[in-house]
């Protein structure tokens, strides 16, 4: 079979050489959606994709997908060469500095045409997408942020419950440590750790947006702690300098306490760590009940040739038929009520763990922090992270540290 | 220069940028009849209670790894003397479990295989255990 | 007298040749054996190996979809390559005006770093009407300067009497370079060869953008791609590591004696 | 007479023409392009306006991520000539009669052709501070009772990074000084015997003066292959921890696609392409005038 694979893709090769396959399939009525890295769920698309195609005749799909780090770069490429494709898949706050420079296509209206469509979906989740009172996504699939925990090193530890304050993290991390063993981690990227900033109530900026706000002796403090922390092996280095694989990696190797991170890692720890059961792994909030999102949803180019279209077939793909199979499959809750609940129920009883993980995340969904809508977010997460993790791994003092930030950002601030 | 066409052309062929492509199309060409011949998908094997008498009526579940997770693909039914057989097996990474309402059930094991849809003959029945 | 002082030598080599390979054999290792990079302390010699991380990657991606593509664009690559750098490099041995003002031009473009251009080199490619093509993927790299160089040294190289008799003989322009340069400037084509497919088969950035549909990715695509997805089966990233790099090693190995002439040539009489 | 040698010269430039015409595509115009933007404000969805020295501006007097970039780019371009030089000593090395050299070249050499991204991995993976491979020997030799966490501290991140780099162009270098080395002719090595110099002499007389033409070469792909090693950085640290092995590629290209700051990233680019071409004109003087390899008339 390869072989015929080899031969048609010959043939392909010769016609591509002189005549790129996306312009080829040019037509008035053509439809491209670019989605961020799942691709594992083409055979799902294509239905979703035969079925459109069925009730809109004579309408071609392209479909692409990037993976994570590379979609902006493609997507900005294409903005530039003027042929972005009609339907984007963000992440993240990515979408918020698109939409402030007027790439992205106003929903709003259509929502507001279609306020059925718009009660499918979870409200805090669908208000994390407005900037400037106007809404620019329908959520797609949604994950936030919750506390993991090693059962098993809790019992060691004499520990009995997951901690209910940021003293508690720290304390029972500290219970936690010896040699090899550490008491807690974190993810750190897109803002994922800033619930440990909430839940001491420390601000990133003025409610305006205006001026930086995290400055304060309270934040230092803060920082401090968790700097000597981490120097004292209580909370594991790699929190502050792993991206995906190595702290989830080292919580699922069976020797961190605790970790902070958002739903999606669960399968990843799963599938890592052959310690973890229902007995040995516990799901819950954070203490202060905060947590910080990283959802994905559909957006529209604003030079969409025809964005009904293109809005027809978001809706589509994020209706309650489609969701729910999607649900079933890639087991993520999409924010679409009903999916949730058909996904939520069908795990409950072959994976009662998977259970608690996802209903974490229909919990206190009123407290979401880190997922500003800043025009400049990427840039003020450059400015700060760095500094951040200065102090973190002891580089600078906390104090240093965050005054430098501050400068920083306020810059960053004064230039837009 | 002098030597005849023929000879030089057969000297050309003779170097290594032209034997060593020629010998892994070879195999190549060897390994794809071989797979071709050999992917129909047939999974079989038996279903055999605590003590080892085969099990006739038995669920058997065929999942199939889909990127990150494993998905039920198909399941049949055993025959009289306890043996099964999936015809459609599209994968290259399967498990197979069985149960029986009242024989309990066996735990799923997993089956790697060379190329997608290959043949493949269980060495060992699943045995079926109560109360798991 | 050297003979007497060969045991040190080989000492080092060896030392040296085990730092170079280690990595090669690790990779190698953990691809059939997948010890999970997790577990501490590793093993040295692979537990119980079995090549079903390969059949993951295999069948993971569209593995010989990519693998095709990989080929065709280096192909095209490697022709132009071959072709443009001679004439270039056959001109350079000429003398006429302006060359030194070309010379220049060559090395200062060496010094543009190819991520910077990636936006007006999209643009211009998207001009020509050749995004999401093998064409548009190979034609940054139909020309480079080192090559040219390489070609340059080894015409130097050709005796001035052997083409003078040659004019006399009254052979062309074209004849003198097909029949007599050429042939002498086999190695300066196997070093051609071979940098331009290493260059053009690794070429990560200039794919990653100009590729639109998942049917015109290349392999490093392939690879960032599952990096992105099996971040956690590591057996199968390293397999996969194997399977990329194969190829090129496989090319060097046949041609490394030209190559190493090739080189020799380049970077001496330049 | 006259038309021949037109003839000739029209040969030349048609030969000369498709190499230019590729340099000009997609070197000279995206220079270009990055000059005049760098004298703008402009993103993908904004228009340009024309703000003169504003990004230069920005950039040396307000932008501690520029300068912090830019001394590890000259690190790792500093650390060239270690590699080359390591590189020298194993040419000499397999330049002496020694059964099996080419073995041993073959060996040392084989790097080079690898994939970035691929070495990336790997090394990224050795230098792992739980299972990594050099931590393991490092403490089962008892040189290390701790793990040393290389790509994620302060002080070892950049040199990772730059072992990652050498261990890969290693190879390079060693070929490129094998063949100048083999140019040299032996009866100066016997004059130089006869007037009982002894080896370091000889070496310093007579091996490193007729290399120069080699080693420049070397200096300027080593560093041109160092500070453009894009992939490598990304893969292995992404530019951390902080931003201790930020260079000035990766800081480019998250200027340009990760913040949208194209006329910033240009003005950056810029720079980066004058301090490239002041070195390797600076090198080019070293190495004794005439670019020795490169450009000879």
């Amino acid at each position: 079979m390869d072989r015929r694979r080899a031969l048609k893709t010959g043939v392909a090769a010769a016609a591509a050489l002189f005549r790129p396959a996306f312009l080829r399939a040019q037509s008035s009525k053509k439809l491209s959606i670019l989605t961020w890295n799942i691709a594992d769920q083409e055979a799902l698309f294509r239905q979703e994709f035969a079925e459109f195609k069925a009730a809109n005749p004579g309408v071609e799909i392209e479909w692409l997908d990037k993976k994570g780090p590379d979609l902006p770069a493609f997507y900005q490429t294409q903005l530039v060469a003027g042929t972005p494709p009609d339907i984007v898949d963000l992440q993240g706050a990515l979408w918020v500095e698109w939409a402030a420079n007027g790439a992205l296509l106003d929903l709003t209206p259509y929502l507001q045409a279609d306020p059925a469509f718009v009660k499918l979906f979870n409200t805090d989740y669908m208000s994390g997408w407005v900037y400037e009172k106007k809404s620019y996504l329908v959520p797609f699939y949604i994950s936030k942020t919750l506390l993991f925990y090693n059962k098993l090193m809790f019992k060691e530890a004499g520990l009995s419950a997951p901690p209910a304050s940021f003293d508690e993290i720290i304390k029972f991390s500290e219970g936690m440590a010896r040699a090899e063993k550490t008491g807690f981690i974190t993810l750190n990227f897109d803002w994922l750790y800033w619930p440990l900033m909430k839940m001491n109530g420390i601000e990133l900026l003025t409610p305006d947006f205006k001026k930086p706000a995290f400055n304060t002796p309270e934040a230092v403090a803060v920082v401090d702690r968790l700097a000597k922390a981490t120097a004292s092996g209580a909370i594991n280095k790699v929190a502050w300098t792993g991206r995906w694989v190595e702290p989830n990696g080292a919580f699922a190797s069976g020797t961190v306490g605790m970790m902070h991170a958002h739903s999606s890692a669960y399968f990843f720890i799963k599938g890592q760590g052959r310690w973890i059961n229902r007995d040995t792994l516990g799901a819950t909030q954070a203490p202060g009940n905060w947590s910080t999102p990283t959802n994905h949803g559909f957006a529209i180019s604003k030079s969409a040739k025809n964005p009904e279209l293109a809005f027809a077939l978001i809706k589509l793909m994020t209706g309650n038929k489609w969701a729910t199979k999607f649900a079933g499959i890639r087991r993520v809750l999409t924010a679409n009520l009903a999916a949730d609940q058909a996904c939520l129920a069908a795990v409950q009883e072959e994976d009662p763990l998977a259970h608690a993980v996802l209903q974490t995340q229909l919990e206190h969904t009123d407290r979401m922090t880190g997922n500003w809508p800043l025009a400049n977010d990427a840039q003020i997460k450059d400015a700060f992270w760095p500094e951040l993790q200065n102090a973190l791994l002891g580089r600078k003092d906390a104090k240093t540290a965050l005054a430098d930030a501050e400068r920083a950002i306020t810059r960053v601030l004064r230039r837009s | 220069m002098s030597a005849s066409p023929r000879s030089a052309a057969l000297r050309l062929l003779r170097n290594r940028f032209v034997l060593v492509p020629l010998v892994l199309l070879v195999l190549i060409a060897g390994w794809n009849v071989f797979v071709l011949t050999h992917n129909h998908g047939i999974v079989t094997g038996r279903v055999v209670d605590a003590v080892g008498r085969p099990v006739a009526g038995a669920t058997v579940r065929l999942w199939v790894f889909n990127f990150t997770t494993f998905v039920e693909q198909a399941s049949v039914t055993t025959a009289a003397d306890g043996s099964f057989r999936f015809t459609d097996n599209p994968s290259h990474n399967i498990q197979i479990s069985a149960e029986k309402p009242d024989a309990g059930r066996s735990e799923r094991i997993a089956v790697r295989l060379y190329f997608a849809a290959q043949d493949r003959a269980l060495p060992q029945p699943l045995r079926l255990e109560k109360g798991s | 007298m050297r003979r007497r002082r060969t045991f040190p030598v080989h000492l080092a080599l060896i030392a040296v040749s085990a730092v170079m390979l280690l990595p090669f054999y690790w990779v190698l290792k953990t691809s059939i054996s997948g010890d999970n990079i997790f577990a501490y302390p590793p093993s040295v010699i692979p537990r119980d190996p079995n090549p079903f991380y390969y059949v993951d990657v295999w069948y993971a991606i569209p593995f010989a979809r990519y693998f095709l593509n990989s080929v065709i664009v280096s192909g095209v690559t490697i022709a132009a390559n071959v072709v443009l750098n001679a004439m270039a490099g056959y001109a350079l041995t000429q003398t006429f005006r302006g060359k030194s003002f070309v010379l220049l031009l060559f090395l200062s473009c060496m010094m543009i770093p190819f991520q910077a251009t990636i936006i007006p080199a999209y643009l211009i490619t998207g001009r020509l009407g050749l995004i999401d093509s093998y064409l548009g993927l190979a034609l940054p790299l139909f020309s480079t300067i080192i090559c040219i160089f390489v070609y340059k040294a080894s015409f130097d190289a050709v005796p001035r009497s052997l083409i003078d008799a040659a004019r006399v003989d009254g052979l062309s322009q074209w004849t003198i370079i097909w029949r007599v340069m050429l042939p002498l400037a086999r190695s300066a084509t196997a070093t051609n060869v071979i940098l331009s497919f290493i260059w053009s088969w690794n070429n990560f950035m200039w794919p990653l953008i100009v590729t639109r549909t998942p049917e015109m990715q290349t392999l490093p695509l392939g690879l960032a791609r599952f990096l992105s997805y099996q971040e956690d089966s590591t057996g199968a990233l390293y397999a996969f590591c194997i399977m990329v790099l194969a190829p090129g090693l496989l090319l060097f190995l046949m041609a490394q004696k030209e190559f190493v002439q090739g080189l020799s040539a380049g970077a001496t009489k330049g | 007479m006259l038309r021949r040698s037109t003839r000739r010269a029209l040969l030349i430039w048609a030969f000369l023409a498709p190499s230019l015409l590729i340099f000009l595509l997609y070197r000279l115009l995206p220079l270009i392009w990055n000059v005049v933007l760098s004298f703008q404000a402009w993103s993908p969805l904004k228009p340009a306006v024309f703000v003169g020295l504003d990004n230069y501006q920005e950039m040396l007097f307000d932008d501690e991520v520029f300068w912090q970039s830019l001394w590890n780019t000259v690190g790792l371009i500093a650390s060239a000539p270690i590699g080359i030089a390591i590189a020298l000593g194993l040419a000499l090395l397999v330049d002496s009669e020694i059964r099996g050299r080419e073995v041993y070249r073959t060996i040392i050499f084989v790097s080079y052709p690898l994939m970035t991204v691929a070495v990336a991995i790997i090394w990224r993976w050795m230098f792992d501070e739980r299972v990594g491979l050099i931590n393991y020997v490092a403490r089962s030799l008892h040189l290390a009772d701790a793990p040393i966490p290389f790509l994620n501290s302060f002080t070892w991140a950049l040199p990772s990074v730059i072992v990652a780099n050498i261990w890969q162009m290693l190879g390079f270098y060693m070929v490129i000084i094998l063949s100048g080395l083999q140019t040299i002719p032996c009866n100066l090595y016997e004059a130089a015997g006869i007037d009982g110099a002894n080896a370091f002499h000889r070496f310093i007389r007579i091996t490193v003066p007729l290399l120069k033409p080699s080693l420049f070469l070397c200096f300027v792909i080593g560093m041109l292959n160092s500070v453009t090693s894009f992939d490598l950085v990304y893969v292995m640290t992404g530019g951390g921890p902080g931003r201790a092995t930020e260079i000035l590629i990766t800081y480019i290209y998250k200027l340009g696609f990760n913040q949208t700051r194209f006329d910033y990233a240009a003005a950056v680019t810029v720079t980066f392409f004058i301090l490239l071409l002041g070195i390797t004109f600076l090198a080019n003087r070293l190495s004794g005038g005439n670019a020795g390899a490169v450009v000879r008339d």
